[in-house]
């Protein structure tokens, strides 16, 4: 028994207690604690096992630098591996478990590979298990990978939703400590819009954890009623719980709000995590320093902490770190330390400082151990003593004692201000690496800065949020306040390890990188910060390095003889601290992944029975099972047999619509088009060809001329926004000088195929006007009124199926009435709804491609438009690059139609097309089915393919390959149109 | 810069909303150029360390194509203008 | 010629209605409406063209409607219900050779979302500061919510109204109940 | 026994000597007058060019010349996968050609770069990904590569844990590569340097270059932060840099410089045993042998020579992984970066001579050349050596542009972020 609670003090609440449990054992803290204080409260040293060697530990910070104390919480969907015990709020029902450890965490088998280190020193795996070659795999891996990682998270998807939301401000403070709320009183003040955001459940920072006064109030006193007023004030925003994890250009930072994490019932209404996109015109780091440990011999056993931790469990927490406490420390932190602890009766055995001389304002009890370190420890899973070994004399004493606090000196927190590619500067004053200098509204202050008293951080913080709000046109006084006079903080020199330690002095604590293995690297040639830390893997721990990466430089600097100013720090990139996946998710999630399209004839289709499809956004209808069907391909033969005979009516709502007017309209089109469009009389439609600017097809789709200076134009459904995108530059950028607008009117309308011989005989119904061939010949595009003026439409006589076929587009709420119409006055007609399967199957019979043949490598040439591509046009996009030797090359692949021999055999697309008897060779390779279906019209498979000199061998027979299904079957190539050649049909 | 760009139009939006499409500073030759010109139009970049020019369509707002000017190390913005009021 | 009667369906026609979030409706921190029968208008001018802006302020005004301007010589003329022929012609009229004019009232759906939380909520949607001086009452601006393109309009200080393409609103109406859920929402189409 | 070759028994022997006798992995050597060839760039593919060089051609008075620290490029911060399975004729004899060079790598550099075969899974949504996948592993099967297309079952038995149920983008089957995997990124660049050091190839880190010196039509050397140094040939594997350097031959390239994105998670016992891509988004992954989950997804979309990314970009990744795997969800990320790579017009890469006679180009890679890194050593070696492309990469032509002969395996076309 070691580790207490104090019976006053702190700022828990002892009259509510709250149950918890670690590792299934139930225990007891109160409100206001931490995980982590909580286990210190009920003398649970040991805490966690690290990485490789499964060394004990125990707590080491009390903060969000917390290296040892990771812990899984929750169970199911709600597992939440890596938790820092630091950064949890006890709560009711609270159940831990400590990781990396078997069987349990008192008895870990993996504590073996403490006695094999010397043969796992840094990067020994990349020097063996390469022999035999097959083993690395089968065995050596294997056991490497199941001692990775650290927690073990859940399959289970996550039953808690998040969000994000965007915050604009003038004034972002960030950290509340003395320095931010200094800011934030000083910038409340004025009528800017201010942020103030802190990772704490309190705010106050460091003022929660020290016993320093403020206005002649004590430091967390001072704090709460500074809240108090900044909350009332309606210019601040107060987001606690909060971190700010990454900053990024233009002064845009990405900040995690911990929503529902610290409470025992989750509100179903409200996120559990919040992912801020914070927009701040200026910005202040008050992030505060991390404290640094240091590297001894045995540095790492539970109950030894950094010095300000203690302070923070002893004062916040109302925890004592043991009852027999030493001190190890660099500089001031230590001597604070000591006092605290004693104010609280509890005893300091030693003070241990390789400083020469004591400090003169300590007035304790404890005996100081000037111009010595600790050279290494004992106890296995609590700190039992110490071995002290004089500078001078080299003498070494032992001490025994059941908690060690530490301090190396302080590391101002700049993250921050690094992450957009600035490296912080080595000071020898401050013994640290300071921010870099202030960019884009972003400056750093306070203890971030490596401004030591409270009263300068106090004067800093307001001094800067002032100026930071004069450059914004705000002005404002600073906040003043009164403190008392803090011991003068200057920094010794940095002491960055202990020579010839007894046992491993650890530097990284989470990756058990010690002080030998940067010594090795250093030796190996791995001397530059960044090689040492990537093969250590120092600083690559899910802490990111926060307590090791400076001790690390200054080890790397003493073993390169050169300074910490030389070597640099490695590169700090966000996140801050770890986010999860679902925070930046936000509620894009499941069904929101993306946003789901409708179509305006989807309830049409639904209520017909349509099976849907995902098409890009879309949900289409696919097709429409009739009772008796037993499966898909029924329906479509059903459907496609429909169509050809009597009439069919499918939705196509979702091709792109572009409205094109302006008085150069046709010359715009006549340019975007590789065919010919300015003579394309009013009333018409004509379908064009769109090429990219290197020569290669890009989309196709029929424009209709609706006026003299308008036009209509349909794309693809995959590339309707692409299309008008392209549209917009040609128009914006390339062409500013003609006179054209463009606009999406894609859902303005429900547009539908009627295709079929009976198709004109149905329409004729429901159009008020003659739709007779002589009326309404193939290609005519006109507006039209339906079922007595009821509505206009726009009626194109255009055909993918091959059928004499028209499209009717009608005002896209209209949709569902007019579909439902045609469908009953089609009914006598043998009418059927179809769907894009027998689309798919209309149009391969036909030869017609799509996208599956159109896919960004093929040419005019290449699907036998070749004549389309017009001659004589001065000018289109894609003209030039088009007449590229390589474009015109004659083994291109080429469309052909194919199908089997023996019609009993089928194919899939994406089989690769062989000469018969050549074996299954790239070289041998000739090409690929690039659409297949079967034809209910011929009753066999065909197919359209992509093949070197295609045309030329049509009549060959050859193979049709697909080795993913071990099958091969003899295939013909033909022409790609399967059905009405001539297309009567079409112009009947 | 990279995470917000004032758009002349529509003020200051994020990254998001718009469509990149690179290079604004090559000009699309005539057509009579030879297949040279028109090579180094579609395929040759300065890619500059620096400034460089690049066209960002207002895709979520104006839909006016955009010349934003912008430095490929620090990603400070100089300039945004309409490509259109630029030609 | 077959006795049929066409009628339209709004695009939002049965999407989700009622409270959520929330038990009571006078708690509600968000009330989203579907207004169903507006009329919405393009208005496209080229880039040179003089005189439009003014004329569309003055037809809006005295129509009672709104104007929503969507990019350079790009406007939405938004109308509450069907506006008289004559007025209609008028209009039409007055742009003529200044401007295109072209229906769009299928095209896009209108939304009405408001309350004492909204700008809270929209918040998680799109990247505008909606702080009243940066966003006043009266402006309006395309931008992206979400994952989907749509016009927001600041009608009053607590009043929104977004212009979402129409086979988009069913999409954005729900995600802008989950949104809203924390306020508690009314939800009506 | 030379106590520097790395076996099971040397680390034994080491150890007991308190692993004092481990020397450095390669030297630091000043810079020389002049080498038979230089290499410009520290990367993967320069020091396995350097390697094989060296090793396969008997050329050994080479230096390596790297602005940074060994291994600085995207050789260190890719999320290390290799895999051949390409589309097109051009592309795919040559990756695997790299993937069996892969699978002998370790035991000829001595080095374990832990090459990882765990299968690459290529998730497909619709029936028009199945057909391109079909088409694609139709392609790998004829090259000689492995190749195997899984239902919806069978993806469901070998990942169980994917979105199947809740998707936005149902999960229809999947492209596998078994011989597909991982290798340890940054022991790629270290076993290659380590390699050609032993050799007798210089590798000297913290030398930029910063002109190219020519006479006469022919490059006689490079300036550098170091000096002038001499060469009978240059070689330029620059990566994200190439446009840079080649200018300094006045070379335009068909290039632009792109940031792609990273990231790791915090470290988790096994979680995902293959590489799995998603179909439906751009988002792929792997857990690294460390227990970190290693994934990426598309690239920023601006040019850019800073290595960092956006925070749009970020959500964007994140948003595609928690919809191919909903249990990501409570993951945390740990740490996100960038790399600058050499996007190309057609999203292929070069590996050809230059109209300068000794002077030879290794770019365009995209974000796909860490797999190429052992071929793409080997055939630039061989090109400089032999003055004629090696047969698997005859097709990474500079003049195809021009000419017309692309290798675009999306069909993206001449836009580099489309790629
Ligand atoms: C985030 C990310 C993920 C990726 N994931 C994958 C993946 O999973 N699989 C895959 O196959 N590929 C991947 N890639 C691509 C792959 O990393 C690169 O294609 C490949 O590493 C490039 O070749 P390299 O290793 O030679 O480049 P680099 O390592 O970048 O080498 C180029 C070197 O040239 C140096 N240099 C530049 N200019 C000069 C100069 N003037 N003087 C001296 N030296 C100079 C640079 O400092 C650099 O070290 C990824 C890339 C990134 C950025
Ligand atoms: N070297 C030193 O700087 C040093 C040494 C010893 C003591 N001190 C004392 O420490 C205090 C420093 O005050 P301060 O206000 O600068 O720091 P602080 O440590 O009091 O406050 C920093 C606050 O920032 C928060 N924070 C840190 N990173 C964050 C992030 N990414 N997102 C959100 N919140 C974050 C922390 O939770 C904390 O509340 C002074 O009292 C000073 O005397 C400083
Ligand atoms: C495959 C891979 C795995 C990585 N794993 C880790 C890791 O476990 N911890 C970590 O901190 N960083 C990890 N990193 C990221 C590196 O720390 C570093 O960010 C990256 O190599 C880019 O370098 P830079 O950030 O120094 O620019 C990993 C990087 C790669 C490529
Ligand atoms: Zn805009």
């Amino acid at each position: 028994m070691s580790a207490y609670r104090l019976s006053n003090g702190g700022l828990i609440d002892r009259s509510k207690p709250i149950d918890f449990k670690f590792d299934g054992k139930p225990l007891q803290g109160f409100a206001g604690d931490t995980l982590a204080s909580a286990l210190l409260a009920n003398d649970k040293l040991l805490v966690g096992r690290s990485f490789k060697y499964h060394r004990p530990r125990g707590l080491l910070t009390a903060g969000a630098a917390e290296p040892n104390a990771l812990v899984t919480l929750g169970q199911d969907g709600r597992t939440e591996t890596n938790t820092r015990a630091t950064m949890v709020e006890l709560h009711h029902g609270l159940e831990a478990r400590s990781q990396n450890r078997w069987p349990s965490l008192d008895h870990d088998i993996g504590a073996i590979n403490g006695m094999l280190s010397p043969f796992l020193g840094a990067g020994f795996y990349y020097k063996t298990f390469m022999w035999p070659a097959a083993f690395w795999e089968k065995l050596y891996e294997p056991i490497i990978r199941k001692a990775a990682g650290l927690g073990r998270a859940s399959y289970v998807p996550d039953p808690d939703t998040y969000e994000k939301s965007w915050a604009h401000c003038d004034l972002l403070i960030i950290g509340a400590g003395p320095t931010g709320l200094a800011a934030a009183l000083t910038a409340a003040r004025s009528k800017a819009r201010v942020i103030l955001v802190d990772e704490g459940s309190m705010l106050g920072g460091s003022l929660l954890c020290e016993t320093t006064e403020i206005n002649d109030q004590p430091a967390a006193e001072f704090a709460a009623q500074a809240i108090v007023e900044l909350s009332a004030a309606e210019n601040v925003q107060i987001l606690k719980r909060t971190t700010v994890v990454g900053a990024y250009d233009d002064n845009v930072f990405g900040a995690l709000e911990r929503v529902q994490k610290h409470v025992s019932v989750i509100d179903d209404n409200k996120p559990v995590e919040r992912f801020w996109r914070i927009s701040a015109k200026q910005a202040i780091l008050a992030t505060g320093a991390e404290e640094r440990p240091l590297v001894f011999g045995g540095n790492d056993r539970p109950g030894m902490m950094m010095a300000g931790a203690m302070r923070t469990y002893l004062n916040r927490f109302a925890v004592a770190p043991g009852k027999q406490v030493a001190i190890f420390s660099n500089g001031p932190s230590g001597w604070q330390t000591a006092r605290d602890l004693e104010a609280n009766g509890v005893d300091v055995v030693a003070i241990v400082t390789p400083e020469t001389a004591s400090n003169k304002s300590y007035q304790g009890k404890a005996r100081i151990i000037a111009n010595a370190v600790i050279a290494g420890t004992s106890g296995e899973k609590r700190l039992k003593g110490l071995t002290i070994r004089h500078i001078g004399s080299g003498s070494e004493e032992t001490l025994a004692c059941d908690a060690l606090g530490m301090s190396g000196g302080w590391s101002p927190i700049v993250h921050l201000a690094c992450h957009r590619g600035d490296k912080p500067k080595w000071s020898d004053a401050h013994a640290a690496f300071l921010p870099p200098a202030p960019r884009d509204g972003l400056i750093a202050a306070g203890g971030a800065a490596g401004t030591y008293s409270l009263a300068a951080c106090l004067q800093d913080g307001g001094t800067l949020a002032a100026e930071a709000l004069d450059n914004l046109g705000h002005s404002v006084s600073r906040a003043e306040f009164s403190t008392q006079q803090d011991e003068k903080a200057e920094m010794p020199a940095p002491f960055w390890y202990v020579k010839a330690p007894k046992g491993k002095a650890f530097v990284d604590f989470q990756n058990d990188v010690h002080l030998k293995d940067l010594g090795l690297a250093v030796r190996e040639g791995y001397d530059h910060v960044e090689l040492a830390k990537r093969y250590t893997t120092n600083g690559m721990a899910t802490d990111q390095g926060k307590l090791s990466n400076v001790n690390a430089i200054g080890i790397l600097a003493e073993a390169t003889g050169t300074s910490p100013d030389v070597v640099g720090t490695t590169t700090f990139r966000p996140f801050y601290t770890p986010v999860s996946f679902g925070a930046l998710t936000g509620s894009h999630i499941g069904a929101h992944f993306h946003p789901t399209r409708v179509s305006p004839l989807f309830k049409w289709a639904e209520k017909h029975g349509a099976r849907f499809v995902e098409t890009g956004l879309w949900h289409r209808s696919s097709w429409f099972p009739k009772e008796g069907e037993s499966d898909w391909r029924e329906s479509v033969d059903r459907e496609a047999k429909t169509v050809r005979s009597h009439a069919g009516i499918c939705d196509v709502s979702t091709l792109g619509k572009i409205e094109i007017f302006g008085s150069d309209a046709a010359e715009f089109i006549n340019r975007v088009y590789c065919n010919g469009f300015l003579k394309l009389p009013v009333g018409k439609a004509r379908y064009g060809l769109m090429l990219r600017e290197d020569g290669f097809i890009y989309d196709d789709g029929t424009t209709s001329r609706l006026g003299e200076n308008h036009f209509f134009m349909t794309t693809t459904t995959a590339f309707a926004a692409g299309v008008l995108t392209h549209l917009e530059c040609c128009s914006q950028v390339l062409w500013p000088d003609l006179d054209v607008r463009l606009v999406s009117v894609s859902d303005q309308w429900a547009q539908m195929a009627i295709a079929g011989p009976n198709a004109r005989k149905i329409l004729a119904e429901i159009v008020d006007e003659d739709i007779s061939d002589a009326a309404f010949p193939f290609l005519a595009a006109r507006e039209v009124g339906l079922s007595g003026g009821q509505i206009k439409g726009r009626l194109f006589r255009i055909s993918f199926s091959g059928e004499l076929a028209f499209e009717l587009a009608v005002p896209a709420g209209y949709g569902e009435a007019v579909a439902d119409a045609i469908l009953s006055l089609g009914e006598d007609h043998g009418i059927t709804p179809y769907g894009t399967e027998a689309l798919n199957v209309l149009r391969i019979e036909k030869g017609h491609v799509t996208h599956a043949e159109i896919n960004g490598t093929v040419t005019p040439g290449d699907l036998g438009f070749g004549r389309m591509v017009s001659a004589k046009k001065p000018d289109f996009i894609g003209r030039v690059m088009l007449q590229r030797e390589g474009l015109q090359a004659t083994d291109r692949l080429r469309l052909v139609g194919i199908r089997p021999l023996d019609p009993a055999e089928s194919f899939v697309s994406g089989s690769h097309i062989l000469d018969v008897d050549a074996a299954p060779t790239g070289a041998n390779d000739l090409g690929h089915v690039t659409s297949s279906c079967f034809s209910p019209h011929l009753g066999h498979t065909i197919g359209l393919a992509m093949v070197k000199h295609g045309p030329e061998l049509i009549g060959e027979e050859i193979v049709i390959w697909n080795g993913l299904k071990q099958q091969s079957i003899r295939g013909v190539l033909c022409e790609p149109v399967f059905v009405d050649p001539k297309g009567e049909k079409l112009h009947a | 810069m990279a995470s917000l760009i004032t758009c002349p139009h529509c003020g200051v939006r994020p990254k998001e909303e718009f469509t990149i499409r690179g290079d604004a500073s090559v000009t699309r030759p005539s057509p009579e150029a030879d297949g040279e010109v028109w090579h180094a139009y579609v395929h040759l970049r300065d890619n500059p360390r620096g400034l460089h020019k690049e066209y960002w369509h207002h895709t979520s707002g104006c839909r006016r194509w955009l010349v934003v000017t912008r430095d490929t190390v620090s990603h400070d913005v100089i300039d945004v203008s309409d490509a259109g009021a630029l030609a | 010629m077959l006795e049929v009667q066409l009628s339209a369906k709004p695009a939002l026609f049965g999407a989700a209605e009622g409270l959520f979030g929330t038990k009571d409706a006078s708690t509600a921190g968000i009330v989203l409406t579907a207004s169903t029968q507006s009329t919405i208008l393009q208005v496209l001018s080229p880039p040179g063209a003089t005189g439009v802006a003014e004329k569309l302020q003055a037809w809006v005004g005295a129509e009672g409607a709104g104007l929503r301007p969507n990019g350079p010589g790009n406007w939405f003329v938004v109308c509450d219900a069907q506006p008289p022929r004559e007025s209609l012609e008028a209009l039409s009229k007055t742009l003529e050779g200044r401007a295109e004019l072209l229906d769009q009232s299928h095209g896009r759906t209108r939304i009405k979302v408001s309350g004492p939380k909204v700008t809270q909520m929209l918040a998680k949607g799109t990247a505008i500061d909606l702080r009243e001086h940066q966003f006043a009452p009266g402006q309006s601006a395309p931008t992206l919510f979400g994952h989907i393109s749509a016009q927001l309009t600041r009608v009053s200080p607590e009043n929104f109204e977004i212009l979402v393409l129409s086979s988009f609103a069913l999409s954005l109406w729900d995600s802008l109940i989950v949104m809203g859920r924390e306020f508690g929402i009314q939800a009506h189409c | 026994m030379d106590l520097m070759r790395y076996s099971a028994l040397s680390v034994f022997l080491n150890a007991l000597r308190g692993n004092k006798s481990w020397g450095p992995a390669w030297r630091a050597p000043e810079p020389k007058p002049h080498y038979d060839v230089v290499i410009v760039g520290g990367g993967g593919h320069g020091l396995a060019t350097a390697y094989y060089l060296a090793k396969e051609f008997g050329i050994t008075n080479v230096a390596v010349l790297e602005k940074g620290w060994l291994g600085s490029g995207n050789i260190g911060r890719n999320t290390t996968i290799i895999r051949s399975n390409y589309l097109l004729d051009g592309n795919e004899p040559f990756y695997e050609f790299s993937l069996k060079l892969w699978e002998g790598l370790e035991q000829d550099f001595n080095f374990n770069a832990m090459v990882s075969q765990r299968g690459v899974l290529n998730l497909f949504h619709s029936d028009a990904q199945r057909d391109a996948y079909t088409r694609r592993g139709n392609a790998m099967l004829l090259q000689g590569a492995d190749a195997q297309l899984l239902d919806r079952d069978e993806v469901r038995a070998m990942v169980p844990f994917l979105g199947f149920d809740s998707a936005r983008f149902p999960i229809q089957g999947g492209l596998l590569q078994r011989r597909g995997g991982t290798v340890r990124h940054d022991a790629v660049a270290w076993g290659y340097a380590r390699g050609a050091d032993r050799r007798g190839v210089d590798i000297i880190q913290n030398c930029e270059v910063t002109g190219i010196r020519r006479k006469n039509g022919r490059v006689v050397g490079v300036e550098t932060s170091k000096g002038f140094i001499g060469c009978g040939k240059l070689a330029l594997t620059a990566a994200g840099n190439s446009t840079t350097v080649a200018r300094m031959a006045d070379i335009a390239l068909p290039i632009d410089s792109h940031v792609l994105q990273a990231f790791v998670s915090e470290g988790l016992k096994p979680f995902i045993d293959n590489v799995v891509t998603f179909g439906a988004g751009h988002f792929y992954i792997s857990q690294s042998d460390k227990g970190g989950l290693v994934f990426g997804g598309d690239i920023d979309g601006y040019n850019s020579y800073a290595q960092r990314g956006n925070l749009a970009a970020v959500e964007h990744v994140m948003e595609a992984g928690t919809a191919m795997i909903p249990g990501l969800s409570r993951i945390r990320v740990l740490r996100s970066w960038g790399g600058i790579m050499d996007m190309s017009m057609d999203g292929s890469p070069i590996i050809d001579r230059t109209h300068i006679d000794n002077l030879y180009l290794n770019a365009g890679w995209c974000y796909g050349g860490f797999k190429a890194t052992p071929a793409s050593g080997w055939c630039t070696a061989h090109l400089v050596a032999n003055d004629a492309p090696h047969p698997t990469a005859a097709a990474f032509r500079l003049d195809r542009f021009k000419r017309g002969y692309l290798i675009d395996e999306n069909g993206g076309g001449a836009q580099p972020n489309l790629h």
